[in-house]
Formats: C-alpha cells, structure tokens, sequence
C-alpha cells in the first residue's frame, strides 16, 4: 500500500478526478495549498507600492491505494496534470504501512 | 405616534391637513418653510450619520482582518462617547457665546437654553454628526497598533476640545458663538478644513506618535505594503461615503431651498471627477489602474469639494475634483516615504485634499477670484494646520505617556481583535 | 416622469413653480404643509425599510456561514410576505373601524376606501414598514434550527394578526380605528412595545418552541457559544439599523414640523448611551470590551428610547439608553442561563429592552411624573408581554404540530442553506 | 455653512424662520413649494445614487472572488466615467432643443444655459443618477471577462449617446426637448423602458458580443453553473437597490407631493409580489426555494413596476410583480437554454421584466384600457429594444474590433482582479 | 515513530481530540481538507441551475508517535470518529525516520 | 529521497523560506494548519461567554529532497523557525520512494 500525492494546478482537478475514477478510484482526498517552486510568483500592486507573491495556489491530491495501481495512476496523473507550462507540479510516492476504514474497521486492501 | 403625545397637537393640527381637515387650520408660509428647513436639516443629518458606517467598512476592509472586529468598536465608540462629549463639553466650546477664541455656555446641551429650543435640536444634530465624523477620521491612520483605552480617551478630547474649538472659529456665528477667523471671511461652507482637514492633521498626529506598524518598512526603511483583507467591503465604505457626503454638503445650508441643487452637482462632479483622476493617473503609472487609489480618489474629490461646493462653478469642481485625484496618489506615496504609515489613506484624503479643498473654495470664487480671498484661504490652511497638528502632538504625547498609546509586539501580531476584546472577526 | 400621466397634472401646476411660472398657479400653505407632510412621512418609511438590511446583516453576522443563505431568504421573505398579508388582513384589523378591539374594514387596502386616498397611501406605507420590522425581529432569535416553511407560516400569522391586533389597542385612533390601551392614556410613540416588545416576546415564544440549537448547551447545561462568521458584517447592520431609526423615531410624528429634531436628539443620545454603557460594563465584568454586547447596547438604547423619543429630555434619553445598555447584558446572560436559546439577543434587545423603554416614558415623561401615568405604562406592558407571548405560544406549537417548526438533527448540522435551499452562502 | 456665503442670504432669510424671526421674511407658498420640491427632487436623485452600491454589491456576490475588485473600479468608474460623459454630451442630447430625434444644446451642462438655473441643477442631478443606472445594469451581464478598457469606452458611449437618445425619445420634453415616442402618448413614468430594457438589452448585446466565460457551458452545451462567491452581499445588494428604487419611482414625480406615497406603494407591494412569486416557483420547480432566483425575483417586481408606478393600482401593482417574479425566472433558464452568458441575469430582470412593465403601465392603466394606449406602449417596446440591441451591438462589435472585447484565457482563468488591476480582493 | 493520518468527518473532531488527549496524546495537527470517496456528494441548486458537489468536507488529523502507542490511537480514533455511517473517513500509519522539535532542538521521542 | 515537513508559526513563513532558498532549495509546498499540543489555545469572549479555542494557527511546510541535504534543511528550519517560546513546533523525515515531476515526466532526482 502506498500513498501518492499530487500537486497540481487548480484547475486541472476536475480533469485528473474524473479519469482517476474512470480507472476506477475511489476515493481522494484534496486540500488546498500554496506552492514556491521554478514557477516563481508575480507581483501585486496594493495602494502604489508593489509587492511579491512567492507562493502560488496549488492543490494537492492524495490517494492510498494497492502497489500494483501506483504506476498506471501515476501515469494518468501525470498525463492528466500536464499542461507543459512550467508550475504543473509533482507526484511523489511514499510508502503506508496500514490502513483502517473507520466505518467498518476493515484494515489493509479491503478498507480503501 | 403623534396623536399620543401633547405638546405636538398643534403640529398634529398642522398634519390634519392630512387627514382632509385642512381648512380647520390656517398656517403661514413662513411656519411651512420652517418645517422644510427642520426636515431637510434632519434628513441631512441622517446621511452624515451613515458616513459612519462607510468609515467603517473603509478602513475594515482596507486592513487585516485580524483587527476587524476592533476597528468596528472604534467607530461605533468614537461616535457615541464622540456624541456624549460633544453634548456635554464641546458643543459649548463650538457655539456657544464666545471670546472668539472659545464659547462658554451650552454646557450639557438641553436644548432649553437659549431662545427657539427647536431649531436648537436640529442644528444640534446637525453639528454632533459633523463632530463625529472629524473624530473617525483619525481611527484608520492608527489602525492595527492602537490601544483601545487610548482611542477612547483622545476620541473624547478631540470631539470636546480640538474639533469644536477650530470650528467655532470658522462657524461659531452660525449660533451664539462668534470666530476671529470667520471674521475675516473664510470660506469654509461644508468643512474641507474645519472637518477633515483638522481630521487629516490629527491624524498624521497620531499616526506619527503610534509609529508603524510591524513589517510595514523593512529595515532599509523599504515600503513592505500590507494588503486590506476585503477591498469590495472598503468599496461598499466609499459608496456609503459618497451617499452620506449628499448630506454634508447640501445639508450645510441648512434651509430647505434652491441652493442645495447646485451643490449636489458640484459635490457630484468633483467626486466623479476625483476618481477618474486617481483611476488614469495610476494606470498611466503603473500600467494598470490600482483599486486602492481609485477608491481614495473619489474620496479626495469629495472632501476637496466640501469648502466650495456652494461657490464655485461646475466647470471649477471637475477640476477641482481632477486636481485632488491626481494629489492623494501622490500625497499617499510620499507619506509612505518619509515612512508615515497610514493605513488607509486619511492623512491624504482628509488633510493634504481638505488643504486643498478650502484653498480652491478661494481661487474658484464664482464671486470673482481675489488675492484677498485666496490670502484668508491660505491663513485659514495654516490656522488649521498649525492647531490640529500640534494640538495632537501633545494630546497624542500625553496619552502615550500616561497609559500608552501602541500595544505590545505580541498584541500586535496576535491582532487587536483578540487582545483588546477576546474576539475574532471571523470565527 | 410626471409629464406623462394625466392625474397629477395638478401636482404638475405645484411643480411648475420649479419651471419658473410660479405665479400661475396660487396654492395655500396648508396645501404645501400637506405635501411636506407626505414627503417627511415616505422618506421616513424608506429609512424604515432599510431596517430589513440592517436585520439581515446582523442575523447573518452573529450566525454561522452556513445558515447564511436561509437568513438572507428570511429577511427577504418576512417582508416580502408580510407586506401582502398586512395588505390583505393586517392593516385592516390594526386600523379598521374597530370594537376596540380589532378592526373590522379596510382589508386589501385598496386606497380607494375611505376619505382622502392620497394620505391613505402615506400612512399605510409607514405602517407596513413597521409590521415588516415586527415580524423580522423573530427571525434571529430562531436562527439556524427553523423550518423555512414553518418560519413563512408564521411570518404570515403575526403580520395579518398577532402584531396588528396589539398595534389597534395603542395606535387605533390614528386612522378609522379606537383602541382600549390609547383610550387609558398609553403612550408609546414609535413603538416600543407596539413593535419592538410585541415582536421579542414572540421572538421568546419561538425560541422556547423550537428549543436549542445542537452544541448550544452541554450536557450539564454549560453555554457553549457558537460564535458568528462575521462580525464586521454584523455592526454594518448595527450602523443600518440605527440609520434607519431615524425613519423609525422621528418618522412617527408622520408630520412634517418642529418636533422631528428634538426626537432625532432623544434617539441619537440614547443609542450612544445604551453602546457606550454596554461597552463599559462588559469590560469591567470581563477585562475586555465585548463588541457583541456592545453591537447589542446600541440597539438596546434605540429600543428604549423608541417609545419615549417624543416626550423626554435629552438628559433623560441618555439615562434611559444607559439603563438599556446594562439590561441588555444582563438579559442576554439570563436567557442563556435558563437556556433560552437566542443567537442575536432578540428577545433581550427587543422583548425586554422594549419593555424598559415603555416603562421608561412614563416615567421620564417631561409632562411631570405621576403614578397614575406609570400605572398605565406597566398596564401595556403586561398586556403587551401577555399577548404576544401567549399567542406566540399557541401559534408556534401549532405549527409545530402541523408541519413542524425544527429540521432535523441531520440538516441542522448540514445547515439551512444547503438542506432549505440547496444552495451555499460562500461556494 | 449657509451664513458664509453671500448668494444665498435671500436663502438664509427663509431660513431666519428657524431663527425665530420668521415675521421679517413673509414669503409665498408658492416659494415654500418649490423649495420642497427641490428638497424631495435631491434626496430622491441621492437614493437612486445608492444603487450604485447596490448594484455593485449583487455583482460581486454573484460572481468569483477573483473578480470582485474588477466589479467594484467597474461600478465606481461607470458613475464617474459616465457622469462626466452624461455632463459633456449626454444631457444635452437628452434634454436639449430637440428636432425630435435628439436634442442638440445644453452640452457641457452648466446650469446656466436656459432659464432658471436653480431648478436646472436639480433636474440634472435626478437625470445623471438615472443615466448612470442604465450604464450599471451591462455590467453584471459581461462581468468575469470583459477588457477593463473596453468597458470604460462602452460606458462613454452608453452614457454619452445611447441612452440619451432613447430617453430623449420619451422624456424630453421633461425640459427643452420633445420626443416622438411621447409624443404618441408613450407611458414609462420612471423608466422601465427609457432605463432598464435600454439597459438590458445593451447587456444582451454585450454578452453575446464578448460570449460566454469558460467552462459556463460543456463541450455539449450543457450548463455548469459558476456560483457567486458571496450570497449575503448579493442580498445586501438587492435591499440596497430596493431601498433605492424609493427614490427612483417616487423621486420621478420630481414634485413633492401628495401623489409620491401611493407611487410608494405600488413600488413596495410590486417588489413583494416579485420575491414571493419567484420564491414559490422555484420550490414547486425544484423541491427547494433558489435563494438566487428570489433575489432577482424582488429586483424583476421593481423593474416591472417602474413604468406604470404612478398610473396602476395596487391591486395590479401585486399582479404586475407576480408575473414579474415568474418571468426572470424562465427568462434566465431561457438565455442559459440559448448559451448566453449572463452571470446575473441582468438581461432577464432589466430587459424582459422591463418589457413587460412597459407593456403592463397600458394594461393596467387606471384611466381604463384600451387598444391605443396598448398599442403605443407596444410600439415604444420594440423601439427600445431595436435601438439599444442594434446600437449595442454595432457598439460592442466596434470595441472588439479596436481594442478587443475580452481578456486572453489566461487572464480570465486568472482572475480580472490580478491580470487588470494587479490586485486581489481578499489578499 | 510512525504518522497517523485520520480523515474523519468535521463534527467528529472535538469528540476524537477529547479522546486523544486523555489518553495522553499530547500533540497534533489539524488541516480543512475535501474528501472524494464511496460517499457521493451532493447536487447544489444555483440560479435554476443544479449541480454536483463531488468534494465533501473533512478534516486531516496528523499524529506523529512512537510505535507502541499506534494500535491503541488507531482503535482509539476509529471508535471515535465512527458513526457507522458512509464517508466516516480511514486511518493511514507511515513510517517516520526523524523529528525535531523546533524551540529545543530535541530529536526522537523527547520530540513528541 | 525524502520528505521534510516542519510545522512552523506562521509569521516564521518568510524567515524560513528565504533561508532554504538561498541555500538553494527550489520548491516547497505549504499550507495552513491549525495546532494542538503543548502550547495550550487561549480562551475568546463571544457576546458574554467564554469559550477555549484549542488549535492555534501554524504552517505546514513540505519538502521532497535528496538525502544528502535533510541534515542541512532540518538545521536551517530549526534555527530560522525558532523563538525560544513553546509552539514553535516540528520538524518530521519520512521516506518518500519516487517523485515524477508532470510537465517533464523526468522522474527521481531531476524531478525536484
Ligand atoms: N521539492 C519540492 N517539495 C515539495 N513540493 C514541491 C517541490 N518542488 C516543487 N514543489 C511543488 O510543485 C509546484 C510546481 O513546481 P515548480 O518548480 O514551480 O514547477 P515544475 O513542477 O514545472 O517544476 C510548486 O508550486 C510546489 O508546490
Ligand atoms: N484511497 C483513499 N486515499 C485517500 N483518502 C481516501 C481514500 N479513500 C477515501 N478517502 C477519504 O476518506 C473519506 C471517506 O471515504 P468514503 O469512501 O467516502 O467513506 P468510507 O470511509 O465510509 O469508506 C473520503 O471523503 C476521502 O477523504
Ligand atoms: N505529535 C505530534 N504530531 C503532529 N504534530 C504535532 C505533534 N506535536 C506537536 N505538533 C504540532 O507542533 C505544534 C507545536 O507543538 P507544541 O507542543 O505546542 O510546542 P513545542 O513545539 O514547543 O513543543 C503543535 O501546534 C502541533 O501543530
């Protein structure tokens, strides 16, 4: 079981959600967040004195889900996500030990 | 409602006419007109009062909103202790009779003294809404770092004492009182300086005495802006404003007449004016047109009509409206130079365009421009300046010393909201 | 505009004066007071009016965000439905030739009936504006657990009857009607009770039916606030509401004359008394100024002065609004103590508040105090709480028992808008 | 204040009245009445100013976050743009000597052209409010994507040419003008037509010229609703506008007299009407009440009432806002069904509903029905929409051209908030 | 020392975090985050128009703790934040391989 | 590679991200989160009752990076991030096992 987290733009989340589920996740969870990278900020301009905005808005993705998924769903993501301008963001992969659903107790495989 | 209560029955029969009754009581023209001038008045007076409120949301949205909740209890503080001093001590001060320099009678304002107890009222309420206003000005330029004890206290001083003591100097003979400098023929019809300039400088006052707020300069003394956090909510403040402005400057006739047109217009244009000014002027600066200025320049359009709206000519107040858009985006710069940090602007808005405002009153005479005029423009400008400024230096110094002005670094950061009132703004 | 249409052809002669051909056309001073009459009494409505924004902003802002929605559809709803029931039915039984009791004519004010239409139309303006604000007063103190169906239900019921039937007994006699309460010498000019009280008590009534919102109240029975989301948003309708009382207090003269700018002053004063008194003594009872309690002071004091506006002192009106301001804490402390679930603090700003300032008036009347005058004043306020309580309570168990007046635990947590409305107030 | 300056002493004698020397300056009722009207012509013109706020509030509510600074510099700027045009250009066309078809004096309006100057200024502030109104109502319909430059060009035109020759059409001989449209005996007391149908059907043009947001409609057409990010200003909004509307309809007498209250009411009960109607459609449509639709459903009762406010009764005043209330709301799913993109459905409220208040002043018309009237009301329906649809089209295709209509995807997906004005709302 | 990740419904909060620190736990963090899971949204009604939610809210709960203490916070939480309901949310465990405290500079456990 | 995720006051945000960046960190991504531990809340007044607000504000900051530079990273953010005073918060390590960049596809190292 591992965990895969996306930082994506937000826009393209509906896109990467609906071919997830169409390759049969079921379930994600996002949250928003604020990302500093390559793709460096831009200025704001607030009663005549400009300003920086090093960090622009991001989502990030994350999903639990079986080892033998990871490459295939790392795959659409990154396919999904891309939009070949510079700040589409990242996928890292990290492992997860155990997993419950709190509903039933189900733990390992059957609780995703 | 009226039928309940005695002492108005012979206004109730002034009403009947209402109730088809008419011919029963015969009144003057006069005693109507009287009735016109104590409804115009009155309504007037509403609209001012509702400037309180776009203060308010003004300078709310254009600082954090960790102090939200706080700068809502300053105005609607400023304005009720504001209004009980100004019954008690500064009413007195401003119109009653006077030396020419002070009034000393009307104390604790019953409305019994003094001959036509009603017209008393009115004008009372007229004047209380103007006294609250100059006191609100300053709120937004010490925003964010003051201690909520030490706005009370100079809220108090400035609407008994500095306020009403500049005013009786220009108006005091609208009352019982008189003024050395009304003598002299200041123009002042609405209060470019008698209201927002003495506002203006007591704010500068007291933004210099606060200091800056953390991070607004960084140690190179380099501009760190620090973004309102709601700017369509500063933008309902300034619709507030302008609406509320249709009552401060026709409403300063008075009397229900012909000549509260004309000064609607002039108020109209110039504020129209005003922000167009701010609006291009910014956008030809910056590439594009900056929200924030925009906003103060239709206020700065406004308060620069305020001395001349009742002399001086259409054609004058978009001009003079341009004028006082283009001048508070650059007075807001250079305040921020010499590292003044006023939140919202009103040093710009209410002192440097309030200056000029009652200098265009002088130049723009429609009834013929003279050196004369524009000279006791000029002295009215440095009277202004000179008593505000360092009337609130000292007031600002006091209380600084006697329970301080700023709050602690923690405070500030932890925001005014919960550390003067256990609040936040935004659960 | 007026050219077009034939029937006012005559107004259009009085207005041709504004065209310069004056001398045309003669007209008395009666005729102009009349008109003066009408455009003090309409402009005092629209003030009015504007309550309802006041209403709604301060219900949303001491409400949570996802109830936001429902709130704005309430405000909108009381007024909007109110406004044709009181069309239909209430006006009627609050203004019709009456048994003292209730009105019997008049229903679907049509204007037609009766002498002297055009007034027909001013009065039954102001009035309308006046049921609306009972009506809405309920509305907060119901928030965020009422059924929508069940709350237009009731807003129906208490514009078309429970409020007009009280306002008959005290305010009858101003058109075709007589009530029992004016005919004892009951004095409440703008309505304290008549509005202010008759809608807390109903406000206290619902609160009791519907009972606690979840998480209100700990097993033990400890308060657990549940803090509002927007607490700026909530002194804007502060600042909208106090505007609007002076449509409300002064308005009710609905005659043009003298005697609106001392009323003005009586508001003005007692507003500011009953915040600053609010302010002062939660900060002595808690260390920090509480700007919940003192948004609630403000309007504590405009509804204590309300019924006394026309026949105290000013020194008086600030009296009674320091009285309120403390009463208001105290009363919201109590309710929460006997577990009274009231998020905005209706039924203590307007059930009790409402009460004091009935009593008030008599006591503090400037035609000299007497027993007899004080005995009347409790006389309706007993009647007053009797009424509208008791009915309220028959009415909202009724509606409890038909459709119900409380969502389930499932959409209460969902929250109103969602589970009402589908919709979200912030998507 | 008045005592200040000169040349309104004869005012100020009026006035002395208040002072309690009322016996020095006998003056006529005639003078009296005319001042009122002056008085209730300004507060009027200062309540339709108002709307500006509401306006600018309903917009931003109904629209993203990331493009509430560019709605709040658009309302801002279309006053003031737009003052500035209606000023130069716009008033003259209006309202100056008129071959029928546009007038062709009174530029760069300085009340001292023609005669009786007072009374000027007093007309022309009602008139500016007015043509400002017109100019709003487009943005709400292009909002999110429209070239900020682009707008303020269109709202020159607007303000300068379009709706000034529309309105001279109905209204001009108000002044020195004379319209044909009038002339045939066309009904829009205060502007269902000559205001709002100009208005929205320059909206309709512009949205269909600049076209639809992204992702407002699916590759199949389908609807994906883009939500407002704030419901309760929205709300705000439409009592703002409501409460304005008194001064819109009523203020149109431009004549204090008895005639403004039933005018009142009419609006009021219309406005009800319109919310219930549209509340109760949509819960029987939906199973739930659409908060959205009912607001618009209260602002589509006013427009529906604001030709016939003056020459209907109340009873069909009710039946007017009920059909009102009914049609934005199939009006709006219509402009959805055919891929116009109107975030506010300013297009339904203010082009159809004004249609149809157009039509309903001659239905409904208490000088009884007929044909003729019908007929000509028809007429001026299909000129209103002829003249503003074409001239906006041409209008906007013409901008498109030159400078281009619309931002660049990025921007859009950006927000108009950074990529026009480099700033953002709640930073 | 491991990370439990919890994503529980919103309400459920106070009643877990109760539970958690009286059985000792003495720190935590909490973050606003959407879920997409079994529990399908709901559809939204605006200006005639309906549409899905598909993004439900709940909130992330993040423990890091020394491995003994895992089983009993795991059951701990799933008791507690359990309705039996669809969209009770699930608990992941990670390995963690350092921790720091920032105002001490302590490391492993005396960091917790 | 690894994960770096500090939980910081937020006003350290600026400190602490100047500091990685001019030690040549590229990318990082942050988000609010509201704390609980040892640093007890404080209790707010709301219309005459007092109530406890547990969970203070902090930032959460995330970084994916090679191995060689954790010890380094961890030091800087544990100066810059801290006051001295309790609630400065934690820094955590955790393994991460592949990261993919999604404009690029590239994947490992040159993926950061
Ligand atoms: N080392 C990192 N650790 C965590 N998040 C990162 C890292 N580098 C980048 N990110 C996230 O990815 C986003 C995009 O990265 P960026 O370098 O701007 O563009 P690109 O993904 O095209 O290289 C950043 O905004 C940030 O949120
Ligand atoms: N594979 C997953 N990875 C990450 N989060 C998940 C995953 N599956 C579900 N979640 C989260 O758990 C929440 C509840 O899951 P859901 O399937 O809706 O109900 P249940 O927990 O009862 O199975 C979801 O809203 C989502 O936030
Ligand atoms: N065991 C933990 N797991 C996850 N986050 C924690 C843990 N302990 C503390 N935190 C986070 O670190 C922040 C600071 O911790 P705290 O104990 O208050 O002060 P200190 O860091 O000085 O010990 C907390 O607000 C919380 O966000």
């Amino acid at each position: 079981m591992k965990k895969i987290e996306c930082i994506i733009k937000p826009f393209k989340l509906d896109d990467v959600k609906n071919a997830l589920t169409e390759m049969g996740v079921t379930g994600m969870t996002v949250s928003e967040v604020r990302g500093f990278g390559r793709q460096k900020g831009h200025t704001e301009l607030y009663r005549g004195a400009e300003y920086q905005i090093d960090f622009i808005p991001k989502v990030k993705l994350e999903l639990v889900v079986n080892d033998d998924l990871i490459s295939k769903i790392v795959e659409t993501v990154q396919k999904e996500a891309c939009t070949g301008r510079i700040g589409d963001g990242k996928i890292f992969v990290s492992p997860v030990e155990q997993s419950v659903r709190i509903r039933t107790g189900e733990t390992g495989e059957d609780s995703l | 409602m009226k039928k309940l209560i005695p002492f108005i029955t012979l206004v109730a029969l002034l009403g009947l006419p209402a109730l088809g009754l008419a011919d029963d009581a015969p009144i003057t023209a006069d005693t109507v007109q009287n009735n016109l001038n104590f409804v115009w008045t009155c309504v007037a007076a509403f609209l001012v009062f509702l400037m309180q409120a776009g203060f308010a949301m003004v300078e709310a949205g254009f600082t954090r909103a960790k102090n939200a909740c706080n700068i809502m209890m300053k105005n609607l503080m400023d304005f009720s202790v504001g209004a009980l001093a100004f019954w008690a001590v500064g009413f007195g001060l401003m119109f009653g009779a006077s030396n020419g320099y002070f009034g000393h009678s009307d104390f604790f304002f019953s409305g019994a003294t003094g001959d036509d107890a009603p017209w008393n009222y009115a004008f009372w309420m007229f004047q209380v809404v103007f006294a609250a206003t100059a006191a609100t000005i300053i709120s937004g330029a010490v925003a964010e770092r003051t201690k909520f004890s030490a706005y009370m206290v100079y809220s108090i001083f400035v609407s008994a004492l500095i306020y009403p003591i500049f005013g009786g100097w220009a108006w005091g003979s609208l009352y019982h009182g008189s003024g050395w400098l009304e003598g002299l023929g200041f123009i002042d019809f609405a209060g470019s300086s008698v209201v927002h300039s003495i506002g203006g400088w007591l704010a500068l006052a007291g933004a210099i005495v606060v200091g800056p707020r953390l991070g607004k300069f960084d140690k190179n003394g380099k501009v760190k802006p620090i973004p309102g956090h709601n700017i369509p909510v500063a933008s309902l403040g300034v619709f507030l404003l302008w609406f509320g402005w249709y009552g401060f400057n026709p409403g300063s006739t008075t009397t229900g007449d012909t000549s509260i047109a004309m000064i609607a217009v002039t108020t109209t244009m110039a504020a129209a004016a005003g922000a167009v000014a701010a609006m291009l002027f910014t956008w030809m600066k910056y590439g594009k047109s900056d929200i924030g200025m925009t906003l103060n320049g239709a206020l700065a359009g406004l308060v620069g009509i305020t001395a001349g709206c009742a002399n001086v000519s259409v054609t004058s107040s978009v001009i003079i409206g341009l004028v006082a858009g283009v001048l508070v985006v650059l007075s807001v710069l250079f305040f921020d130079k010499i590292r003044v940090d006023d939140p919202v602007g009103a040093v710009s808005v209410h002192g440097v365009c309030g200056a000029w405002g009652t200098l265009a009153a002088g130049i723009f005479d429609t009834a013929g421009f003279s050196m004369h005029t524009v000279g006791v423009q000029l002295i009215g400008i440095a009277a202004c300046f000179a008593w505000a400024f360092f009337a609130g230096l000292i007031l600002f110094k006091a209380i600084d010393i006697v329970i301080g002005m700023r709050v602690s670094e923690e405070e500030e950061m932890a925001g005014l909201d919960f550390s003067e009132h256990g609040a936040s703004a935004y659960p």
